[in-house]
Parts: structure tokens; sequence; C-alpha cells
């Protein structure tokens, strides 16, 4: 299997042509480089895929769990060693790591096709590009890597790359500051895995992932402190990564930069490498259940809080971002609860639908003049029939609209498996589905918004077919997509999980309520949308809504939610402005008051030596006879 | 043989240097380019020799049956045990106080020597355009720290130690003092100050143990082999160790004694600044791993969990303060202070990986400060100032110098796939079993070096730029790099990736060294 | 003899009080000249006859004749005396004077504990002093002739009339101060432009 | 024949050379603080000059002339001095020439 190495090689290789002559090329040049590196690598990947299937790992898919998980392995030579630490170039692919390729490289074509025509005309064509394919290949090492510290470096790389694109429009001091935001935020996660990775190779002194894998259940007893730290750790490394509670708020911030870096980067892949961890590493949760309900907790927690958020902005990217947050929290909801394979579902639709949304929010965008707020916008059923239809389709897979779109299935299957997982509950469950109803919600609320009514501003250009090719199928496969995976009690179709299942395990339930929850979280999406529908279609001049804003009370919830629950004003006074205030300070250095005083000490001796040479001769001439009456009364 | 000629190449190439410089202005930088790139092509043999494995040769640097006293101490390396070292030369120069001009050479002193060679030839092309006057004096002086630094990497007898010590420091002083900046004087004579009052500490330390072998074995001799043989009461040698610790830590620095280098590097010129940055305070770090631990096993071990504290404080310190910074090259210095907290740390864990990590740690931080402070430079050629209030967007008029400063900057914050991150991992898992706590504290430093990585690059070269009424758009504040400045950053940046990448190289020459070193530790 | 050397001493400590007081300089001066030989008569009770004639002849005679040929030269008169008597106030000799006093005491404490004993006197003649001049101490002679040579170069150079003319170091201030003064006096500057010949050559000396 | 205690010409010897040093302590006149050095080194050339004769050695006397010598050299140095500061400075007062203080 040779060929796995070019997978992550050919966006490597795009980068560095572009990042050494990017400039001197023309743009339909860089076009060509950029995304075509990206399209050959999915390519590759469809092919490893196929070899894949081929290969009988999928023999499962008819409920044959395979009894020893497939997966390919190459050597690329040895990074260093030191000690009983070594670490190699080594990759490794297996069916959760192909989940990840497949979307990294599919998704990343679409979006780079759609940015050859989206960033046209910009001054740094060459770097969006090389950023972006810098990008997938880290992003390609983060999911093939077969050791940690590999792992690492592309959990690193792809942080890089979200900077470096966050702040792609470097003018502006706002979007630096929200580069620098996300960059830092998510490192305090990654210091907290970094130091996971220390406690783990101090534990077992392998960094290998599937040594690891291995070893632990036999090495660490249930529950026991040390594991539960280690997975917690990792627990926090994805949180930062994946924006999720508490180390969120940079995700809305980081809409700063262009529409398909949000939709690859801050949508699709990147802020589910969490995700990744977590299911890659879930033989370390398995054995900590305090690890596991911590992160249910806070999946379930950040899908509230970011759902509650995101209905009451009116940028339409942070909309979209707060949205995000909310979907990966029930994916670390159903990780949580022991539904690998579901969250890694979810994960599978969330990046079509969402990328979609990106996508066509920034064709939206770019429409009307760079307008973002969404009750500005208005009307552009008709103007954008491509681009609504196609928002329509992520919009209706994002509520979980039931059977015809495919985040119903997947959303539906982290409904049920967290009411009646064993480590599911009704309190998580209720989370969840109070969750679905406002995003069903802030679905309608958004697409209504921006394409029915009136319009309010002038759409000034229409996307071109670089950029509706890539929507459409995407909005193909945000209904589509759900079909390989259909609850238990409607049709025995279980392609995905039984793709998965040699990788991850699936998790022990209670069996019932199985319609039941089905009939319940299909009522919760359709009362969201026609909450949604009642408040902002029906009756939009009445203006209930701005009634209630009218209300000192309602305003105060409103903006507390605005601002993300106040976290950014909590942070802020909590932790940025001590450090900036103490920094500031100390400033000049505190230690050097301590030489500052010596050499003070030095010179106010120095006066008052000098003080006595005061140029009198005669002074001197006493001076002499104090000596020697100085020491002739010593001779006395 | 080879060893004097290495450092008798930069000597002579100095004075050249300064001798033409009166008889014709031009060509003072070609000959000290010609004496670094000899020097270079005579290391880059060696390192061709040593690294492809037609193997050291059997040097044992141990020496005459006289001095070897059947010894029962438990650091001793026994002296017939396989040694790490290459090559070595000695010859008597003083002989009647047991002085002799001896230069051996083990894998970690031909690593920094290599480092010493590559930064130097950077150093002098950097300051190719930028010192106008007295050009061959200040060669003379650039090439005699060299020499300094070189000597002081290979030295075995502590005499000549303490002498390339001192050779390295004076030339540098001049170098802050006459070619520096506004404030020149002040940082000239706090550096000379600092570094000297450790240096005459370590000086008596070595002559207390000078006196102390010589009242055992009979044979006063400076000589580091026949030291290394010597028995110290604890007491003697908890003194004597502080007196080479306080040296080291200064150059170093630890943090209560950093106060030089912030003043020192802001005001030196940019060759002086990666000379300062690059190769010097490497020198603490080496004269730690090479007299410290080797003379005064139990001293270090009993010490090690404060010079550890040391370093965390210094990482985290360090990296506070960068943060402050208003001054460019200020900044810049603070991060050293950072860094080479993570080398103490590194150190006195005792531990064969973290002493690993340390090895890169001295290389990566050398390279990736060394180009901060080129592109510093360049930017203070450019600008004229090096006020962060007066950058701001500069990424607009120079791409090529932006995004090479970024590769540097997240080298420096420690991103994998850089040198930076593989000596700082490395160094934070070795020390992690032991000392959990400041690992932990240390670890924090990730994520501060992140702020002011990222803080630098936000006010230089992102950002609206700086209205013209601070700072004139000239022509030449407009230029982008040059193809010498695309030279210089362009082999630094090989170099870190090079270090990021494929790093066993290094880690193999100091294995042997670094070995011998923790088996004395080894509990 | 010894009423001699009691004698002798008397005179000269009187004298010497004396000089120390007058405020004239002649009168002073005269006074010291008593005072040398008072003290010429000690050496010759102590036995010593040649240094008491060189005394005689080249601190009272030469020097003395120095310090009244400046004297003269400087025209120092009636003026100097008052300003001198302006001078001498208690106020500026009682704290030295003091001062003086108590160092007088302890060597009179030490030496009245050396306990020393009597002189026995013998004359040392000048051949003795010449023998041993011109034998152990002809090294010390030949730098005691370099002295006199640098001395008599030195008062030369020094004493030569010229302007105003001050240390290198000293000059910078000054020309400073004058040139922000703005003052058109003719000042010395470094590398001599702007100087009339004459002074000049003065300085290049 | 003891004519006289060694102590007591050293004591003459001591309270010439300390009114020489009253002298130049009190006098503000430099041509005064002239003549009181030329006191003083009188006064050591007269303790010399005792202990030469204490031993009966010419070493004593060797050595008054030396410092006659010096006192020649001096005194002629010194007076050349006088005059040029009388001439550039108008005064004689010592409290004036203190250019070489340090401010």
């Amino acid at each position: 299997m040779n060929e796995l190495a070019y997978i992550p090689a050919l966006p490597l290789l795009g980068f560095l042509v572009l990042a050494l002559g990017g400039r001197r090329m023309s743009q339909k040049a860089v076009a060509i480089t950029g995304a075509g590196s990206v399209c050959a690598a999915a390519l590759l990947t469809m092919v490893l895929c196929g070899q894949f299937f081929g290969s009988g790992a999928v023999g499962a898919a008819a409920g044959h769990a395979s009894p020893a998980s497939v997966h390919y392995d190459l050597q690329l030579g040895q990074w260093f060693h030191a000690g009983a630490l070594s670490i190699s170039f080594g990759l490794r692919v297996d069916s959760l790591s192909l989940v990840f390729m497949f979307i990294i490289t599919f998704v990343g074509a679409l979006i780079h096709l759609y940015s050859t025509a989206f960033m046209r005309g910009d001054r740094d064509y060459a770097r969006f590009f090389a950023c972006m394919n810098l990008f997938v290949c880290a992003m390609l090492i983060l999911v093939m890597a077969d050791n940690l510290v590999l792992l690492y470096l592309g959990w690193e790389g792809v942080g890089l790359c979200s900077y470096l694109l966050i702040g792609f429009w470097y003018d502006s001091p706002a979007n630096c500051l929200a580069a620098n935001k996300a960059f830092i935020i998510t490192r305090i996660g990654d210091t907290a895995l970094l130091i996971g990775l220390f406690l783990l190779f101090k534990e077992l002194a392998t960094l290998d992932i599937a040594a690891i894998l291995r070893q632990s259940p036999g090495h660490f007893r249930l529950g026991s402190p040390v594991i539960t730290l280690i997975a917690l750790l990792f627990l926090a490394g994805g949180m930062g990564k994946s924006a999720q509670l508490p180390l969120q708020t940079w995700l809305p911030d980081a809409m700063a930069g262009p529409s398909p870096v949000s939709a690859l980067i801050h949508a699709a892949t990147m802020v589910t490498a969490g995700v990744y961890l977590i299911a890659r590493m879930h033989v370390l949760f398995q054995l900590s259940p305090l690890a596991m309900t911590v992160t249910a907790i806070t999946g379930a927690l950040t899908l509230l809080v970011a759902a509650c958020s995101a209905m009451v902005q009116t940028d339409i990217k942070r909309i979209l971002a707060y949205s995000t947050i909310s979907q990966i929290g029930y994916m670390f909801l159903a990780l949580g609860v022991g539904a690998y394979g579901a969250a890694i579902f979810h994960f599978f639709t969330h990046a079509f639908f969402k990328a979609l949304l990106f996508l066509a929010a920034g064709a939206v965008i770019e429409s009307l003049h760079h307008e973002h707020n969404i009750f500005r916008m208005g009307g552009l059923k008709d103007k954008l029939p491509v681009v609504y239809w196609t928002f329509l389709a992520g919009a209706a897979s994002l509520a979980a609209l039931p059977l015809v779109s495919a985040g119903f299935y997947s959303k539906e299957q982290i409904l049920w498996y967290a009411w009646r997982a064993a480590n599911g509950g009704t309190a998580l469950w209720l989370a969840a589905l109070a969750g679905a109803v406002i995003t069903a919600f802030y679905s309608t609320r958004l697409l209504l918004v921006v394409f029915w009514g009136e319009a309010k501003t002038s759409v000034s250009s229409r996307p071109g077919r670089l950029i509706t090719i890539p929507l459409i199928i995407l909005a193909f496969l945000s209904l589509t997509a759900g079909f390989v995976e259909w609850p238990h009690n409607l049709l025995p179709v279980h392609l995905f999980s039984g793709f998965l299942q040699s990788v991850l395990p699936a998790p022990a339930t209670r069996s019932g309520g199985e319609t039941i929850g089905q009939l319940l979280a299909v009522m919760a999406t359709l009362a969201g949308i026609g909450v949604g529908y009642q408040l902002y279609h029906r009756q939009p001049e009445i203006g209930i809504i701005t009634r209630w804003q009218q209300r000192p009370l309602a305003a105060a919830i409103r903006n507390f939610l605005f601002g993300g629950w106040g976290f950014d004003r909590l942070y802020d006074t909590l932790f940025v402005r001590p450090l900036v205030s103490i920094t500031r300070l100390n400033r000049a250095d505190i230690f050097d008051q301590l030489y500052v005083a010596v050499v003070r000490a030095a010179r106010t001796g120095h006066r008052l030596l000098s003080a006595s040479q005061n140029g009198s001769l005669r002074w001197y001439a006493v001076g002499v006879l104090m000596g020697i009456l100085f020491i002739l009364t010593l001779l006395l | 043989m080879i060893l004097v000629w290495i450092i008798g190449l930069l000597l002579c190439g100095g004075i050249l240097c300064w001798l033409t410089d009166t008889w014709k202005a031009g060509y003072a930088k070609w000959i000290a380019l010609a004496s670094v790139v000899a020097d270079g092509l005579i290391i880059s043999a060696l390192l061709v020799h040593f690294v492809t494995g037609t193997g050291p040769q059997a040097v044992s640097p141990y020496p005459a049956p006289q001095v070897t006293t059947p010894s029962a101490e438990p650091h001793a390396a026994s002296p017939h045990a396989a040694t790490p070292w290459l090559i070595d030369y000695r010859n008597t120069w003083i002989p009647s106080f047991g002085i002799s001009l001896r230069l051996s050479m083990d894998g970690l002193s031909l690593i920094l020597l290599s480092l010493t060679i590559f930064l130097g030839l950077l150093a002098v092309l950097s300051s190719w355009k930028e010192i106008s006057e007295r050009t061959g004096f200040f060669y003379f002086n650039l090439l005699w720290t060299l020499a300094g630094i070189a000597g002081v990497f290979l030295a075995t007898d502590l005499f000549l130690f303490y002498f390339f010590w001192e050779v390295m420091l004076v030339p540098m002083y001049l170098l802050i003092l006459i070619w520096g900046d506004s404030n020149r004087r002040y940082a000239a004579y706090k550096f000379f100050l600092f570094t000297q009052a450790g240096g005459l500490l370590m000086l008596l330390a070595i002559l207390a143990l000078y006196f102390i072998h010589g009242r055992q074995s009979g044979t006063y001799t400076f000589d580091y082999f026949a030291i290394l043989q010597s028995t110290l009461s604890p007491t003697a040698a908890r003194w004597i160790m502080l007196g080479f610790l306080a040296a080291f830590a200064v150059k170093l620095p630890v943090v209560p004694l950093h106060n030089w280098l912030p003043d020192a590097h802001s005001e030196a010129p940019t060759a002086g600044s990666i000379v300062l940055a690059g190769l010097l305070l490497k020198t603490g770090a080496y004269g730690i791993i090479r007299f410290v631990l080797p003379f005064f096993p139990q001293a270090s071990t009993a010490i090690a969990p404060w010079a550890m504290l040391a370093g965390v404080i210094s990482i985290v310190y360090g990296a506070l303060l960068a943060f402050a910074q208003t001054d460019l090259k200020r900044l810049i210095a603070y991060t050293s202070v950072s860094h080479m907290g993570f080398v103490l740390l590194g150190i006195f864990a005792m531990q064969e990986t973290a002493m690993q990590g340390v090895v890169i740690q001295l290389i990566a931080h050398g390279i990736s400060t060394g180009a901060l402070f080129a592109i510093a430079g360049m930017i203070k050629e450019r600008l004229h100032t090096r006020e962060l209030a007066r950058m701001g967007g500069l990424q607009t008029s120079m791409p090529a110098m932006g995004n090479l400063a970024m590769v540097f900057a997240m080298a420096s914050l420690g991103l994998p796939l850089f040198g930076n991150f593989i000596a700082e991992f490395l160094i934070l898992l070795g020390a992690f079993p032991q000392y959990a706590t400041l690992v932990v504290i240390a670890s924090t430093a990730l994520v501060f070096s992140a702020l002011y990585c990222l803080r630098m690059m936000m006010r230089v070269f992102f950002g609206p730029a700086a209205p013209p009424t601070i700072t004139p758009p000239t022509a030449s504040a407009q230029q982008d790099i040059d193809s010498r400045e695309w030279i210089i950053l362009g082999l630094l940046c090989v170099g870190i990736v090079l270090l990021g990448l494929y790093p066993q190289p290094v880690m193999d020459l100091a294995k042997e060294t670094i070995q011998q070193l923790t088996l004395n530790f080894r509990i | 003899m010894s009423t001699l050397f009691y004698l002798s001493s008397l005179v000269a400590i009187v004298a010497t009080l004396m000089v120390i007081t007058r405020y004239h300089p002649i009168h002073a001066l005269l006074y010291l000249v008593v005072s040398f030989l008072a003290v010429a008569m000690i050496f010759l009770s102590l036995g010593a006859p040649f240094v008491a004639v060189l005394e005689v002849i080249i601190y009272a005679g030469a020097i003395m004749v120095l310090f009244i040929f400046v004297v003269m030269m400087l025209n120092l008169d009636k003026d100097t005396a008052l300003q001198e008597k302006q001078w001498l106030r208690p106020r500026v000799w009682v704290g030295p004077a003091l001062l003086t006093l108590v160092l007088l005491l302890e060597i009179g404490v030490l030496l009245v504990r050396g306990d020393l004993p009597a002189l026995q006197l013998a004359v040392v003649t000048p051949r003795q002093v010449a023998l041993s001049l011109y034998g152990e101490y002809l090294i010390a002679v030949e730098l005691a002739g370099f002295l006199l040579m640098a001395g008599i170069v030195g008062a030369a150079h020094i004493g030569k009339h010229k302007k105003e003319s001050l240390h290198r170091f000293l000059r910078e201030e000054t020309d400073a101060h004058e040139a922000s003064a703005g003052d058109a006096r003719e000042v010395h500057t470094g590398d001599g432009e702007g100087i009339p010949e004459k002074e000049r050559k003065t300085w290049q000396l | 024949m003891a004519v006289v205690n060694i102590d007591r010409v050293l004591f003459v010897a001591a309270v010439l050379f300390l009114l020489g040093l009253t002298g130049v302590l009190t006098r503000k006149n430099i041509l005064f603080m002239l003549i009181s050095i030329e006191i003083m080194l009188n006064a050591a050339g007269l303790a010399f000059v005792a202990a030469g004769s204490k031993w009966h050695q010419p070493d004593g006397q060797a050595m008054f002339l030396f410092i006659l010598a010096m006192a020649a050299a001096e005194v002629s140095v010194g007076l050349a001095l006088v005059m040029q500061i009388w001439h550039q400075h108008k005064t004689m007062d010592v409290e004036d020439l203190n250019k070489l203080k340090d401010e």
C-alpha cells in the first residue's frame, strides 16, 4: 500500500509549489495546482476505499464482525528515537481513518473547486491555496498517523492553518485578533493533550496508537485515577480543537476567515478532530466511566448553550458557527454515551450539510456586497435559486427533517443512544431533544429571513458554475448520505456502523422505546420548524420578536445569548485582563530593579566619596592629617 | 591538530581583517567570509566523516598512568570503556603550572561547533551591509568571538577553557559597545559586568579544583580528564559547583540573573544578536553538561530540583515578559530566556531522553532565535526602528519576509515539524516521570509562547500599516528581502525544518556523550 | 652643647611660628631665614657641620632668594597683606591647629614611650658624607641630578609667560561655555586653527 | 659626651613639622603654603640628621642632601606655577583653583 503516502503527499506537494513559487504563478496555474492536488488526493482516497471494500473489510455489513480489524500500514521511516522513545513516520489506515480521509479529501476537493472561483481576484490567491493545501495535508496526517506524536504534528498543523486562514485578510486587526484567539485557545487544549501524552508514555512506555489500544485494558484498572486523568486530558485537547464548552469561544470569531475556510476547517474537518481523537482513543475512555460522563455532559451542555446562542445571532456565519458548536456537541454526547459509531456518522453527515451551508452562505454574502447581517438580506429565493434550493437542503438536514434529510438519520441515532445506551440517561436525552427543537427553530429562522420575505439589499453578482456545482453535489449528499444507515426498526440497512464495527464497538443499549423516541424526535423537529415559521414568516410584520425585544428582561436574555453566554467577557476579566495588566506592569522586568538597586548603591557611595573630593587642596591636606592621626591613634 | 586549525583560522582571519582594513576597506568582509567558509568546510568534512560512520577512531583521552589513581569513585567512568571522544589534541603550553593546550572533541562538541560555524557564516552575511564603520575591526571582533566560542566547545583544559571564555567575552563586549544601538554603552557594560562576575566565580572554582586535585594526586594540572578523577568532599563539591554554576547560569541565563540579556541583545548589531542568542547562551548549557554534571554528580543531584525549578521559572517568566515588550528585539530576547529555561530543565532531569532534547534545543533555539534576530535586523535596516508600535502591515510590502518570519515564529512557539518541538517534547517527556508538577507548569509555556509569538507577528506583519507620520514609507522601507537575505533566511529555514523532520543524526552524534553522562546518575 | 641645642631649638620654633602667622610675605620669608639659621645651629650641635653649612647656603640662601624674587616679581604688597589678614581668621585656623596639636601630643607620647637613649655626640665629617654619597648612594645622587634637571626644565617651561591655556580635558568644557556665551574672545581649539601664530607655537610646545 | 636625648631632637623636628603642616592647612595663599612645605621638608631633614648622628653614620646627612635637592626642584617648579597662576587667575587663593574637581 505505497500509494497511501501519496494521499497526504499530494497536498503537501501542492503547498510546497505554491509556497515557493506561488507569487510568480498565474491565478489559473495556482488554481490548478491548489485544487488539482486535493482532487487527486480525493481520487486516490476513493481508490483506497474501493480496495478497502474489495478486501472484504465490509463483510460486517451483513452483521458479521470481522475477526481482525482490517487496516493498511505504511512505515515511511524513523522520525526520532531517544531512550525508550521511538517515533516513526508511520501511517495506519483503518475504517475510522478512512471515513475521515474521505470527508477531508472529498469535501476538501469540492471546497477547493468552489474556492477557485470564490477567491478569484484576491491579492493573495496563492497564499490562500497554499494554506488550504497544507491544511488538507496536516488533517490527513492527523487521521492517518499511527502514533500520537505524528497525530500531534497533524493536530498542531491544522491549528496553524486555521490560524493562517482566519487571519487571511490580515489588514484588519479584528481578523488578526480572531486568528490569535483561535490559535491560543486551541493551544490550551493542545497543551492538555500533550501532558496527557506524557502521562500515557510514563504509564505504557509507548506512543504507538495500536499498542496503546492493545495494552491499556491490561494495564489500567477500570476507573483508576490515572486513566481518568489521561482520558480527561485527551478530552481537554478535544474540547479545544472542537470548540466545546468551556473552550468554545474562538469558533464564532473564527468566522473572520473566508467562507470556504469556514466550510472546510471550521465546519467539516478540523473542528471534528476532537471527535476523531476520542473515537480513536475510545479504549482509554471506556476504561474511565467518569471521563465518559464528563464527555457526555460536556457535549450536552455545549449543544444547548451553542444552540441558544445561534437562535439570536444576526450574522449569517455566526449562526452557522454556533450551530457547528452545537452539532459537535451532539457528537461529543454520542461519544460520551459510548455510541462512537453514531458520533462518526453524525460527523459524516454534518460535514456535508454544514460545508454546504457555509459555502452557500459564502455565495450569498458575496452576492450582497459582503453583507453578513441576515436582517438586511431577504427575498433571495427568486434571485439566487440554486443557492436557495441547496441551502434549503442543508437547512433541512441541519434541522433533521425526518426521512428525507441525512441529518435526521444521524441525529436520531444519537438521540436514541443518549436515551437508551448504557451510559445514557433521560437528562442527556432531554437536553439533546431540546437542542433538536432549537436547531430546527434557528434553521428555519435562518432560511426564512435570508431567502424569503422582501429583498433588502440588491444582488450584485450571481455565483458562477464553479460555485454552484459543489453546492449541488453537497446538497445531494446532504439529503441522501443518511440512507446508508437506518434506524433499527425501520430498515435493516446498517452499512455505516458495519463499516466501522471493526474499529469502534457498538454501545450496550437497553432495548425498547425506539418508536416513541423517533416520534418524539420528529415532533421536536417539526415543533421547532413550526415555531420558526410562525414567528418569522407568518407574522414578521406584527413583530412579536420586536415587541419581545423591547422588554428589558427579554432584551437582557437576548443580549446574554447573543454574546455567547458571556464567556468572552468572563474570560476577559478572569484571564486576559489580569494577564495583560500584570505583564504590562512588569514590562520593565522587576528583577532589573535588583540590579538597579546595586547600581544605585554604588552610585550613592561614589557620590559620597566624590563629595570629599571638592577641589580644595587644604581639605585634602586635612584628610591626610586625619589619616595620620587615625593610624597613630591606633598605634598608641 | 585539525581542532587547532579550526580555531586558528578564525583567529588569523580576524587579525587579517583588521590589518587589511587600513589598507583597503572592502576586503575585510570577504576575508571574514572566506575564513568562516573554510572552517565550515573542515567541519562539514568532520561531520560527514563521523556521521556516516567511518566511525570514531579509538581515542583514549585519559591521562598517562601517573595520573590515573585506582579510583573507587562511583562517577568516574572507567578509562578504558568505549569513550565518546572523537578527536584529541594536546600540546604543552605552560608546563610549570600544569597548563596544556588540550582540545578534544566529542559528538556534543561537534554538534555545537557546526552550529557555531553555521551561525557564524550567517552573522558575517547579515552584517554585510549593516556595518559601514570600522568594518575591519568589526569582523576582527566577530571572528574572535566565534573563535572563543569554538574554543570553549573544544577546550578540555580548564585553564584553556577559561581563556576562551574570556576571549569570547571581550570582543562581544566591543561589538555591542562600538556598533550597538543608541543605548549601547549601558547594554555593553551590563553584559560585561554580569558575565565577568560569573566568570570570576568560575575562575575561583577552577583554581579550587586545581589545588584540591593537586594536593590529592601530587600533580598540579588543569587537565579536564585528570581532574575528573579526583574526589571531593561534599561541602567542597557543593561550593565549587556553585562557582561553576554561577558562570553558566548567568550565560544561560537563569531568571534572576538574566537581566543583561534583553539589553545586550536588543542593543547589539544584528550579527551580535545572532551570535549572542545563537551561540553565547549555548556555552552556558555546554558548560553545565561538560563540567558541572561530570565533576559534581552528587552535588548536582542534590541541587537538581532547585535548578529545574529555576528553569521552570525562567520559562514562564521569560514568556510573560516577552509578551509585554514593545521593542521587537527585546521581545525576541525574552523568548531566549524562556527557551533556555527548557535547557536547564532538561539538563537537570538527568535523563537520556531529556538530555537529547537539550541538545536539539540548543541547536533549534540557535537557529530559530538567530533567524528572528536576523529578521529584526532586516526590519531595522528598512524602518530604522525596533518599536512594535511603529510597524504593522509589513506583510503587504514584504510578503516573503512575512512568510519566513511566520515560519520562525511557529518554530519558536514549538510547532511540530520544527526542531524546537522535538526538543521541548523530549525535554518535557524525559522530565515528566520524576517531576510531573514542574513539567506541567513548564507546559503552560506552550500557551504563553503562542501568546508572544502571535502578538509579535500581528504587530509587525499584520494589521494596518503604521501611519506614515510615524513610519515614513520610504522606498527602502517597502523593499522585500533581497537575494543575500534570502540565502540567510533560507538556510536557517532549511536548517530548522530538517532538524524537525530528521533530528536523528544529531541525536546519534550526541548519544555516546549523553549515555556516558547519564550513566553516572542511574540509580 | 646642649644649651646651644635648646637655645637654637627655641629660636627655630618661635621663628617658624612667626612665619606661619605673618601677613606680609616678605616678613614671613625673613622669619623663615631665621628659622633656617636656627636649624643650621641645631645641626651643628648634633655634630653635622656639613649639612649645617648646606642649610645656610642652600636653604637660607638660594631657596629664599628664589622666594623673594617671586614675591618681587609678583609685586605682592600691602594689598596682599590685607587680604591675608582677612583670610586668616580664627575660624579658619583653630580647627587645623587643634588637630596638629593633638598630633603633636601623640608624637610626644610615642617619643616618651620609646624611651630612647641619649645621643652620643660624634662629628660626622663631610668626608664621610662624601664617601657615602659617591659610594652606596651613587645612583640616588644620579637620580637627584635628574630630579634637579627636571625641576629646571619644568620651571623653565611652566614659567613661560603665556596666555591662558588649559588641559585639553578642561578646554572642552570652557569651549562649550564660551561658545554658548557667544564670546568673541579667542579660544584655543583642538586643531589650533584660529589662533594667532605666536600662540599656536606655544601651544605646540 | 651626652648632650641631649634623641627624643628631644625628634620632638623639635616634630614641632617644626607640625608648624609647617599648620601653615599648609591654615593659609589660603599658595605662596605661604609653599613656604610651609619648605618648613616641613626642613623638619624632616632635621629628623634624618638626628637619626644619622644617633648611629654616627653619614647616611642621615646623605638623606638630608637628597631632601635638599628635592626641595630645590620642588621650589623651582612650585614657584613657576605660582607665577603662572598669578598671571592667569590674578589670585593666589588655592580655593579658587579647583578646576580639576569632578563636578
